[in-house]
This record gives structure tokens, C-alpha cells and sequence, in this order.
């Protein structure tokens, strides 16, 4: 119980890192998906371990129940037929080659960023920094609290990202609506 | 209520294997949509860091934007996602090994 | 430290309240409905276990319970067995964070608490956790019509999600005007502006936007005249035509819970809550169970809400897909933002 | 207030041509009044406001730094900087007066002059503005690069002038030659910038001003400099050798020749030398050099001008001669000599040029000597106006030009380093110049010949080629003021212009514009050059003075016995005439000379860089490129293999191997 944040990080993080590697796995698509819902449940769970309980209820919001039902719909409506799925046995040896490849360079990096921030930062200020997640959710987790960001000092931000969805919105339309001429 | 800390260094290692594991899916994936569902993974594994970041400096900019990511990828997933049945309705399939148009 | 100190058991304590009120009020809202109709139809409804046939829920979970379980060729187990699952625990989970009563303070101290009440958790934005729970509620469907391998199931499902996917744009947006006029996602605080302002459905905002919220909540829970996912004449009945037994329960179960926290959002919404008349008002000042009292006021706005289902079920004709999606975006969508608008100004103005 | 004031009289020509340029593009021409309003109307103002500035900013004007004014800032790289900022100070005051005051008169001239090119008079007068925009910015720019810009400026409006009547093959031509050869000078000009840029490090006249107060730059540098800048001069101001595009300019209508190609333009180049009076004055072999060119022009450009039958040619000649004085005073340090014939060269050179143009407009736009004649009878205005300019120019006391003239000789001939010999050359074309401008007097208005009667025959002799759509002319083409009052102003300066500047034997004291000038320079041109020059005193002076004197009436009386007595009036053009005589005609056959040494020589170079370099080596090499850029490219398409996922490979590899690199590095 003394560690209890720490137990359901790592709990999330393996669930996290588990369907990921599901999601990526798996040869039926709709599995894939589903992976990345549970996916992204575990990072809303984990937005709020770390404090962001708005971030939390954003997240399942917006991916969970919009983008992943779209995508749902998408495969349910085109992909989904067996010989579609990829053999992922066949494949298995080359992304186990991928797979080592950027391993090895992911730890190359991190390991040459450890080494470039430990000359750069004081050590003394205390190198090795934690989320204190309780502390400060009442000031940073509230939903008044983004909004007066959102609407104070990210005003024009916000009202870009407005017109960008509504541009989404129409492109999606425009590009997957039928050409009904050409048909004709 | 018992309080402990989680230190910066596992959120970064998560987010460094989740991001990975994004790529290996977009490098090694035929279909698509699992592609397409591999840079969400990248995506997100980016707005894990912003959280945490923004908790390590205690202040809003990370979140922010976080919200902005969110509402850009929502816009890209719908535009992404009528490409993709474009490309179904063209080509009749959605292994991208077997669309090579570009093919110099 | 004893036990009784700690805040975990009390959560666990009020989650097993809970959730025997949500099972025993599922089953008896099942019996709500059957005897409801049996009078709109100018019969007696069920009428054999017991008087009014009040064992009639018992009886009925028995008999699922003790039926064979079967399971389909060339379904998706795991995704088939999941589906009913998901569907309760979304359905379940929503109760979590609803407010059933006031803070209510003790006269004396019981079991080292002097203030209680009775909801298992208050998220900082209650009503979009609230909204983020009930959009998890379309897996259940997806996943059930799809892993059955059934045409029909496959497009019950899929009308369904769209259906849902649809209304629930306008629904979120319809409460916009209520969150506008609190300043707040918490339902609590929610309920308590209404003890100032009176209810929200006498605002003219309030009443445009509890228009669109109870014609979206009908089609959120697919319930007639919206239940196009079900059709029985058209797709015998939709996503769970392959589900029987215990597994079919489950989303009847989860149907219901729906339906009834989806009754009790609306009296805590638009109706004042918990929230007594204003002549009751003064003479419950200071008596510490007078919060009681207007729970039993809440307890009775949720009911009437629970029978206008029925009613508008055994009432309304069911409407054509075409003519459910147009309503969706055409009418209701416009309307709901139209609605944020008028509660701008209304507030702009007061 | 008098920045914006300022400013607001450089720019106010500007809108003029806006308005006329944008106007002169219609298909339909526009009212004239209008045209008149904005072309004259801003001239006009600019005027006035440089007369109130004058006036109200005296001080400030008549200091060292001179009133300055910042418009915006153009050009800010490294340590270059220039800003569109301006400077009014004792030099620049004094041209900007020279410019817009004349430059308005010659406006108000042009009303008349060009009512008849209906179709482009808004043309004609939004060239004019655009001249008056940059002629005031080569004179009021605070910096070297201004300078410069104005210089192009007016280069372009006189092509632009030039080639007015484009129509015309000779008018095109003209104007092409004027800006090609312009160009050869603007090459040393921009070579002399860029060197003074590199040893000062500034080309602010202020602080080049203080930069020369403090150091002292070596003296075969400043020759240098000096020489490069003088070639500019040489273009701009038409000195031998690249005086030829002047005569050829008077192509243009009679107004464009008065303002540009005599009274302003032209003197840009001894402006400048005034204004780097610091580098000048710091370069004394440069300086012999420009004196001797100057001294060189003005013979050789008289004797030219002696046997012209053109009435415009004369006086374009004669102008080349006049600058040559210019340049020769400069040379020898006497800028306030220089400046001041630069001033009196106006008056009466506008006045000759704007008479011409009356007596030219009158005949309805003849231009050849030998058809006119008599006309005193008609115009007795002009005719007396004509007078008094010409005894101006020829020296003859009490009028302007005999003070700065003799000013000029009497410094070229103190010169210590072959002053006699300058002295010479400027005394035989003082003969000269007396000569020819009364043998123009004598054969236009005097001789016994009747223009009027000749016009009438050549109409009718020679229909086709001098008929110029103008149908049958049996009178004189009437005057009218806005012709007439510019050439009365131009006639009262000439005849009193001369006063600001009396010699020293009469007032026995420097003078007055000398004085003026040396106190508004950057640096004191007397003094600094007071080592150039040997002492003279009163009673060679004197002597010197009436020698000129002399020489002035003795040129007027072999020119009134030539062509008053004998009736000597030159012969057509295919008549054979005395060698002598058929080298001034002929120009000293200069054009040839440099069609044969320097243009044939040039087209050849030109056609072997096309034939065989650009053709052979440089097509071949381009043609080589392209075709091995594809062959590699048809073995690099093998890596396009139309798999998204190989390019998201590429993209993931480099961006990884960029963070090693860049993170790698630091240790």
C-alpha cells in the first residue's frame, strides 16, 4: 500500500506496452483496434495517475468513443476479410530485425541524451525529477483551470484548431464521398 | 490517502518503448489502417510525455498541448480515414505493398 | 487506525449499496415496463408470482440463469463473450459518479464521519466522465454485432453506432447551456445552482436545451421511437440476435440501467435534484434529515422520467432510418448549438 | 515641420508623375488642364516650399551638416547602410533652386511647346516630374548610394526623353546611345563608390565628412578614386571621350534639351565633384587630369559647333563646351568659379535652348539654319532675348556669363601645373564660342534670307519630307505667354545672375559666391587648392580681362561680317567643302572613329561569345548536365520503390541518425 502510485503505474504501463505490441501484432485488423482501445483506456487511466483528470476524461472522450469507432466502422466496412490478413509468422523475422534495429538505437540515444543532460544540468538541482501528482491537481487538473489557458493565452491557437477541424470535417467529407457523376 | 511519487525516468522509458513499438508497427505492417493506427500510437506516446512533463514543471503548457494534439489527430483520423476508403473504393485493397503508383 | 477510517471501505461500502440498488431497480424496472404496457394495451401484464406479480424479476433472473448456455459456430469468442460485459460495466460505472443525495450532516458523529453522501466518486468534471463512461457503452454493441458473424447482428450494430454516434453529438452540446449557466461540470454544483436559480427547465435556454437532451436520450438508448437498431421486423433483433441465456440478460440489464440513470441525470439536470419546494423549504432549515426529504422528491422526479419511457414506447411509432439520421444532424445539431448561443446571450443579459 | 517640408518638396514631383503616368496609359488622353495642374502644379509647390525653406531654416542651412531628414530607412547590411534620408545644405540648396526654379519654368514652357502632341502630353509631362523626383534626390541625398539612385534616375528619364518621339528611328537610337554610353561612365562611378565604400567604410557625406577631417587616405588612392568617380562625370556630363550621346540627344522635344540636357542633368557630374569636394580636392593629379579634359572638351566641342547647321546642334555643342569650362574650373580647385558658371550656364543655356525652341515651334519645327533667316521682323522678343543670352555665353561685360567665364580663365590661367596651356585652350574657345553663337544669331534672325518665305517653299518643294502631317503653314506659328514669360525670366537672370559674383580687381575682395562657397562645402576649395595656383595680381588680371573682352567682340564682329555683310550662308550638306571646315562638320569624324576601333571590335566579341561560347562551351556543358543528371537519376528511381513503408524507413533511420549525430558529438 505504501507504493500504491507506483504498483498501478506499473500496472498501466504493462497493459500500455501489451496492447500495443497487440496492436501492432495482430493479423485481424478489428483486433488491432481493440488493442488500441484498451490502449488508450490505460493512457487515460495513466493521464490520471499522473494528475490530468481532465486529460483523462478528454482522452477517452475524443479517442475512445470517436476516433476508434471510426476507425472501427472503416475496417468493419473494408477490411475485414481473411485474406487480407497479413501472415504475421512470414513477417516475423523481419520485425524482429526492425524491431532490434531501433532498439538498438533508441538506447544509443538515450542513453547519449542521459549523458548530454547530465552535463548540462546542475546535478544538485536534483537531476532525477518525479511527478507529484496530488500536490498539484487542484491547480493544474481542473477543467477551469485549462480553460482560462485555452481561452487566455491560447486564444488564437484555439480558434486555428477550430477552423482546422472544420476543414477536417469537410475534406473527409469531399474525399469519401462518391463520385456519382463518374459512376453514372 | 497515501501518496508517492512517480519519477520522470519511467514515464520517459514508457513513452521511448511505446514510441518504438509505433514504429516497428508503421515499418513492418502491410494493411493500413494498422499503420495508420501505429502513428496514433506514436502520437499518443508523445502526449504522455507532454503530461508528464507538464506534472514534473508543474504548469499548464504541456496539457495544452496535449488538447491541441488531440483535436489535430481527430481531424487527421477523419481526413486519414476517408483516404483510406478512397484508396479501398481505387485500388480494391489496403495493402500498401500493393499500391505503387510512385514506383520510380 | 480503524477500519472504519479508511476511505477505501467506505467507497466499497457505498459500491455494494449501489449496485444492489441497480440490479434489484433494473429487474423492477423490467416488471415497470411489462405491467406498463400490459395497461397501455388494455391487459393485466404479468400477474402470477406473487401479488402484481412482484416476484416476477426473481423469476426471470432464475430462469436466464438456468438456461443452456450456447455458444454459435464461427463466432469471435472472446470478443462474443466481452460484448454483454462491456455493456453492463459501462452501464454499471455511470452510477459511479451520479450524486444520489445531498451532503447530509449527522447530528452526532456515526463511525467517525459527520457528513455523507451517497455517490461513490466526484471526478472534478463530473458530467464529461459521465459522457466519456456512455460513449464506451457503443463498444458493447459494435463488438457484439461484429464478433457474432451475422449479417443482420453486423448491421443492427452498425445502424446502432451511428445512431448513437450521432445523437450523442447533440447531446453533449445540449447540456452546454446547463454547464454555461453553473460554471460547472460537477453535478453536485449542478443541483445546487438550481436551489438558486429554480430549476433549469424554466430558463428559456433550459427548456430548449432539455428539449434536445430528452429527444437525444431517446435515441441514445435506442429506445422507441429510435430503436432502429432493433427493428424486429426488419433485423429480427439487431446486435444480440445471437445472444441467449444469461448473455442476452446482461444487456437487457444493461439496457435498463441505462434507462434509469439516464432518468435520474435528467431530474438532477433540469429538475432541480435533490431540491425541495420553496414551502418545504424553511420548515426542513436545520433538521438534519431534511435533505432526506428532498432525496425522496429526487427519488420521484427519476421515476416519472423512468415511466415516460414506457409511455413514449408504447405510444410512438418507430421513425424510418433516413428520416432518424435527419432529425439527428439536420434538426437537432443546428438546434443544440443554436441553444449554446441563446444561452450566451441569456446569460450575457442576466 | 521642415523635415516633413522637405520631404514632402522631394516627393510632390513624384505624385505629378503618378498621376500623369498612370493617366498617360489610357487609350483615351485626358483633359490637359488636369495634366497641367499635377505636372507644373507639384514642380511648382516644390519650388515655393524649397524658397520658404530657404527662407525660414536659413541657419541651419548655411551650417556644415545642413538640414537633414530621415524618410525611411532602404538598404541596412553590414556595415553598409543607406536610408532614404535627405540633406539640404548650402550646395544642395543651391541646385535644388537651380533645379526646381528652372525646372518650373521650363514646365510652364513645356504647356506650349507640347499642346500639339495631344496623345503624350501626359506621358510628356510624367517623364518631366519623374526627372524633377530624381534629379532633387541626386542633389538632396544624404549618401553617396541616393546619389547614385537619382543618377540612374535622371539617366533614365533622359533615355526615356530622348526616345520621346519612339517612333522615330533617329529619336530611338538617340536615346540608346545616351544610355549606353552613360552606362560605360556609371561602371567608373560604381567602381569609384565601391572603393570609396571600402576605405572609409561609410558613404554618409556627413560622416565621410568627418572621416576625411580626421584621416587621411594615401594620395595616389584618392587619384584613383578621383579618376574612377571623374568617369562617371565624363558619362553624366558629357566630356570627351563620351560626350557623343549629348549632340544626339537633342532628338528630344526643345523643353527636354533645355532642362536636362543643358541646365540640370548635365551638371550633375560637377555637383558631384563638389560634393566630394574632400576626395577631389585630396587627389591633385586626378585633378590636372579633369582640368585638362574639361579644358580639351570645350576646344574641341567649340570647333565642332562652328560649322553645325542644326540650330539645336550648335547649342548641344555648345553646351559640351560650357561643361568643359565647368570641368575645368573644377580641375584647377576654383569650385566656386565652377559652381557658378554651373549656375550662369543655366540661365542663359535654358534661355538660348527655350529661344531655339520658339524660334523652332514659330517655324513649325524646323531646325536647319540655312532655311531660316530674318526672322527678327517677327519675333522681336525672342529675337532680343537670343541677344542677350548670346552675349551672355560670349563674354561680353555686364552680363552673367562674362563674370564666370572670366573667373574661370583667371584660375586656369594661375594653375601652376600647365595653366598656360589650359589657359589657351579656354581662350581660343572663348573666340569659339563668341564666333558660333552669333553666326546662330546672324543666320536665324538677321541675314537677308526670310524663314517665312523658305518655309513656304519647302512645303512646296519638299512636301514628304518636312510636311510632318501639318498640313500648309503660310504664317508663323503664334507665341503665346506661356512661351514667352519663362524666357523673359530666363533673360533677367541671365543679365543679372552674373552679379552675386564680381572679380576681385573690381571689388577687391573674393567673390561672393566664391566666399558663399567655400564657407557651405565640406571643405574650403580656395584654400585646400591655394597651393595649385600662383599669385596674380591687379594689373594682369586686368590685362587677362580685357583680353577676353576682346576676344569676345572679335567673334562677334567676324560673325557679323561672315554672315551680315557677306551673306555667308553655309552650303547644303553633299557640297564639298575645305578640309578644315569638313572635320568640324563631320564632328572630327569621332563616331566613326569609335564605330571602327571599339564598336566593330565589340559586335565581333559578341558574336564569337554567341557562335562559340555560349553555342560550344557553355550550351554543351548545360546540355551535359541535364543529360547525366538523368542517367543518375534512372539509377537512383531503383530506390523509389512505391512502398510507403521503405520512405518511412528512410525517414525513421535519418531522423534517429541525426540524433546520434548531433547528440554524439558532445562529450
Amino acid at each position: 500500500m505504501e507504493n500504491i502510485k507506483e504498483i498501478l503505474f506499473f500496472l498501466f504501463a504493462f497493459i500500455m506496452t501489451g496492447s500495443s505490441v497487440g496492436v501492432i501484432m495482430h493479423k485481424n485488423p478489428v483486433k488491432s483496434a481493440l488493442f488500441l482501445v484498451v490502449f488508450f483506456v490505460s493512457l487515460a487511466s495513466m493521464f490520471g495517475l499522473l494528475g490530468s483528470e481532465f486529460l483523462a476524461v478528454l482522452q477517452v472522450l475524443v479517442y475512445v468513443g470517436a476516433i476508434m469507432v471510426l476507425f472501427l466502422f472503416v475496417i468493419m466496412l473494408i477490411a475485414v476479410r481473411d485474406e487480407n490478413f497479413e501472415n504475421i509468422g512470414s513477417r516475423f523475422g523481419k520485425t524482429m530485425v526492425v524491431s532490434l534495429l531501433i532498439t538498438a538505437f533508441l538506447i544509443q540515444m538515450t542513453a547519449l541524451v542521459s549523458v548530454h543532460f547530465k552535463n548540462k544540468i546542475d546535478t544538485s538541482a536534483g537531476y532525477e525529477r518525479t511527478i507529484d501528482a496530488s500536490a498539484n491537481i487542484k491547480i493544474t487538473g481542473h477543467a477551469e483551470n485549462i480553460s482560462f489557458q485555452l481561452f487566455e493565452k491560447y486564444l488564437l491557437p484555439f480558434e486555428v484548431i477550430s477552423l482546422v477541424l472544420l476543414v477536417g470535417v469537410i475534406g473527409a467529407v469531399v474525399i469519401a464521398k462518391k463520385n456519382r457523376r463518374k459512376l453514372e | 490517502m497515501i501518496i508517492s511519487e512517480i519519477p520522470m525516468s519511467y514515464v520517459l522509458i514508457l513513452t521511448l518503448l511505446i514510441f518504438s513499438i509505433g514504429i516497428v508497427g508503421v515499418l513492418t505492417r502491410k494493411n493500413i489502417i494498422v499503420i495508420f493506427m501505429s502513428v496514433e500510437l506514436m502520437l499518443n506516446s508523445v502526449n504522455l510525455l507532454f503530461v508528464g512533463y507538464a506534472r514534473m514543471w508543474k504548469n499548464l503548457e504541456g496539457e495544452m498541448a496535449v488538447f491541441f494534439v488531440m483535436a489535430v489527430a481527430a481531424a487527421e483520423a477523419a481526413v486519414g480515414l476517408a483516404l483510406v476508403i478512397s484508396i479501398f473504393r481505387t485500388f480494391h485493397t489496403v495493402d500498401i505493398t500493393k499500391i505503387r503508383e510512385m514506383k520510380g | 487506525m480503524e477500519w472504519y477510517e479508511s476511505e477505501i471501505i467506505w467507497v466499497l461500502i457505498k459500491i455494494l449499496l449501489l449496485f444492489f440498488v441497480i440490479i434489484t431497480g433494473a429487474g423492477y424496472y423490467t416488471l415497470m415496463e411489462r405491467k406498463g404496457a400490459g395497461y397501455f394495451q388494455l391487459r393485466y401484464g404479468p400477474n402470477r408470482a406473487g401479488i402484481f406479480g412482484i416476484f416476477q424479476p426473481l423469476a426471470d433472473g432464475i430462469k436466464f440463469l438456468l438456461k443452456q448456455e450456447t455458444l454459435p459456430k464461427n463466432v469471435d469468442i472472446y470478443l462474443f463473450l466481452a460484448a454483454p460485459a462491456i455493456s453492463v460495466i459501462t452501464a454499471v460505472l455511470l452510477w459511479s459518479s451520479i450524486p444520489f443525495t445531498p451532503l447530509i450532516k449527522l447530528p452526532v458523529e456515526v463511525l467517525g464521519k459527520s457528513e455523507v453522501n451517497l455517490q461513490v466518486l466526484n471526478p472534478n468534471s463530473g458530467l464529461l466522465f459521465l459522457f466519456a463512461i456512455s460513449s464506451l457503452s457503443v463498444y458493447g454493441i459494435l463488438l457484439a454485432g461484429w464478433s457474432s458473424n451475422n449479417k443482420y447482428s453486423l448491421l443492427g450494430a452498425v445502424r446502432s453506432t451511428a445512431q448513437m454516434i450521432s445523437y450523442e453529438l447533440s447531446l453533449s452540446l445540449s447540456i452546454i447551456g446547463v454547464i454555461l449557466m453553473t460554471g460547472h461540470l460537477d453535478i453536485y454544483r449542478i443541483v445546487e445552482a438550481q436551489s438558486k436559480y429554480g430549476w433549469f427547465l424554466l430558463t428559456i435556454p433550459g427548456f430548449l436545451s432539455f428539449f434536445i437532451f430528452i429527444v437525444s436520450v431517446f435515441a441514445e438508448t435506442n429506445r422507441l421511437p429510435f430503436d432502429l437498431a432493433e427493428a424486429e421486423s426488419e433485423l429480427i433483433v439487431g446486435y444480440h440476435t445471437e445472444y441467449g441465456a444469461f448473455k442476452f440478460a446482461l444487456f437487457m440489464v444493461a439496457e435498463y440501467i441505462n434507462l434509469i440513470t439516464i432518468s435520474f441525470l435528467t431530474a438532477l439536470l433540469f429538475f432541480g435534484g435533490w431540491n425541495v419546494p420553496f414551502f418545504l423549504r424553511e420548515m426542513l432549515e436545520g433538521l438534519w434529515w431534511g435533505p432526506l426529504v428532498g432525496v425522496l422528491f429526487f427519488v420521484v422526479k427519476g421515476l416519472f422520467f423512468a415511466f415516460l419511457f414506457i409511455w413514449v414506447r408504447w405510444s410512438l411509432p418507430r421513425f424510418r432510418y433516413d428520416q432518424l439520421m435527419n432529425i439527428g444532424w439536420k434538426y437537432l445539431l443546428p438546434l443544440a448549438i443554436f441553444q449554446i448561443f441563446l444561452s450566451g446571450i441569456y446569460l450575457y443579459i442576466k | 515641420m521642415s523635415e516633413a517640408l522637405l520631404i514632402t518638396a522631394i516627393w510632390l514631383p513624384f505624385i505629378g508623375f503618378l498621376f500623369n503616368g498612370l493617366f498617360s496609359l489610357k487609350k483615351e488622353p485626358i483633359s490637359q488642364k488636369a495634366v497641367i495642374l499635377f505636372g507644373v502644379g507639384s514642380v511648382l509647390l516644390s519650388f515655393i516650399i524649397f524658397v520658404i525653406l530657404t527662407i525660414s531654416e536659413n541657419a541651419i542651412i548655411m551650417s556644415k551638416t545642413g538640414l537633414g531628414a530621415h524618410f525611411f530607412t532602404w538598404i541596412d547590411v553590414g556595415h553598409l547602410k543607406s536610408d532614404f534620408a535627405y540633406k539640404l545644405d548650402g550646395l544642395s540648396v543651391f541646385m535644388a533652386w537651380i533645379v526646381t526654379g528652372i525646372g518650373m519654368l521650363i514646365h510652364i514652357y513645356s504647356t506650349g511647346y507640347m499642346e500639339e502632341e495631344k496623345p503624350h502630353f501626359a506621358r510628356f509631362f510624367a517623364y518631366l516630374n519623374l526627372f524633377i523626383f530624381a534629379m532633387l534626390h541626386l542633389v538632396l541625398g544624404d549618401s553617396l548610394p541616393l546619389l547614385f539612385l537619382g543618377w540612374e534616375g535622371v539617366g533614365l528619364c533622359s533615355y526615356l526623353l530622348i526616345g520621346f518621339d519612339y517612333d522615330k528611328d533617329f529619336a530611338a537610337e538617340a536615346g540608346k546611345k545616351a544610355f549606353i554610353t552613360n552606362r560605360i561612365g556609371d561602371a567608373g562611378f560604381l567602381i569609384g563608390m565601391f572603393l570609396l565604400f571600402q576605405h572609409t567604410g561609410t558613404l554618409n557625406y556627413d560622416i565621410m565628412n568627418k572621416f576625411f577631417s580626421e584621416n587621411s587616405l594615401d594620395t595616389s588612392l584618392l587619384n584613383l578614386i578621383a579618376i574612377c568617380l571623374f568617369i562617371g562625370a565624363m558619362g553624366k556630363s558629357a566630356q570627351f571621350p563620351l560626350y557623343v550621346w549629348l549632340p544626339d540627344a537633342m532628338a528630344g522635344p526643345t523643353p527636354v534639351s533645355a532642362l536636362i540636357h543643358a541646365a540640370t542633368m548635365v551638371t550633375a557630374g560637377v555637383f558631384m565633384i563638389a560634393r566630394l569636394a574632400p576626395v577631389f580636392l585630396g587627389a591633385p593629379e586626378a585633378s590636372t587630369f579633369i582640368a585638362f579634359v574639361g579644358g580639351f572638351t570645350a576646344l574641341l566641342s567649340a570647333l565642332i559647333a562652328l560649322t553645325q547647321t542644326d540650330i539645336k546642334k550648335v547649342l548641344a555643342y555648345s553646351t559640351v563646351s560650357q561643361l568643359g569650362y565647368m570641368f575645368m574650373a573644377m580641375g584647377v580647385g576654383a569650385y566656386g568659379a565652377g559652381l557658378f558658371h554651373l549656375m550662369t550656364h543655366a540661365f542663359f543655356k535654358a534661355l538660348l535652348f527655350l529661344g531655339s525652341g520658339a524660334v523652332i515651334i514659330a517655324l513649325h519645327h524646323e531646325q536647319d539654319m540655312r532655311r531660316m533667316g530674318g526672322l527678327y521682323k517677327h519675333i522681336k522678343l525672342v529675337a532680343i532675348l537670343f541677344w542677350i543670352a548670346a552675349i551672355a555665353i560670349s563674354g561680353i561685360p555686364g552680363l552673367s556669363g562674362f563674370f564666370s567665364k572670366d573667373m574661370i580663365l583667371e584660375m586656369a590661367f594661375t594653375y601652376k601645373y600647365g595653366g598656360s596651356i589650359l589657359f589657351l585652350m579656354g581662350f581660343l574657345t572663348a573666340i569659339l564660342t563668341s564666333f558660333y553663337i552669333f553666326r546662330l544669331i546672324f543666320l536665324t534672325f538677321h541675314t537677308s534670307g526670310d524663314a517665312v518665305k523658305k518655309m513656304k517653299e519647302a512645303i512646296h518643294h519638299h512636301h514628304d519630307e518636312h510636311g510632318h502631317g501639318h498640313g500648309h503653314h503660310e504664317t508663323l506659328h503664334p507665341l503665346r505667354w506661356n512661351i514667352l514669360g519663362p524666357l523673359v525670366i530666363l533673360g533677367v537672370l541671365s543679365v543679372f545672375g552674373g552679379y552675386v559674383g564680381l572679380p576681385h580687381v573690381i571689388t577687391h575682395q573674393t567673390p561672393g559666391i566664391v566666399q558663399y562657397f567655400d564657407k557651405v562645402l565640406a571643405v574650403p576649395p580656395t584654400e585646400l587648392s591655394k597651393s595649385w595656383h600662383n599669385h596674380i595680381d591687379g594689373g594682369l588680371a586686368y590685362s587677362l580681362m580685357f583680353g577676353s573682352i576682346l576676344v569676345a567682340f572679335i567673334g562677334l564682329l567676324f560673325a557679323w561680317f561672315r554672315y551680315e555683310k557677306q551673306n555667308n550662308i553655309p552650303s547644303e550638306d553633299s557640297k564639298k567643302r575645305s578640309f578644315f571646315v569638313n572635320l568640324s562638320f563631320n564632328k572630327f569624324f569621332v563616331d566613326e572613329i569609335y564605330e571602327i576601333f571599339l564598336l566593330k571590335p565589340i559586335k565581333k566579341l559578341a558574336v564569337f561569345s554567341y557562335k562559340v561560347i555560349d553555342d560550344k562551351i557553355i550550351d554543351a556543358f548545360v546540355d551535359a548536365l541535364g543529360k547525366n543528371t538523368l542517367k543518375i537519376g534512372s539509377v537512383f528511381r531503383k530506390m523509389q520503390t512505391g512502398i510507403t513503408a521503405h520512405y518511412a524507413f528512410y525517414i525513421a533511420a535519418g531522423t534517429l541518425l541525426l540524433t546520434v549525430i548531433i547528440y554524439g558529438g558532445i562529450k
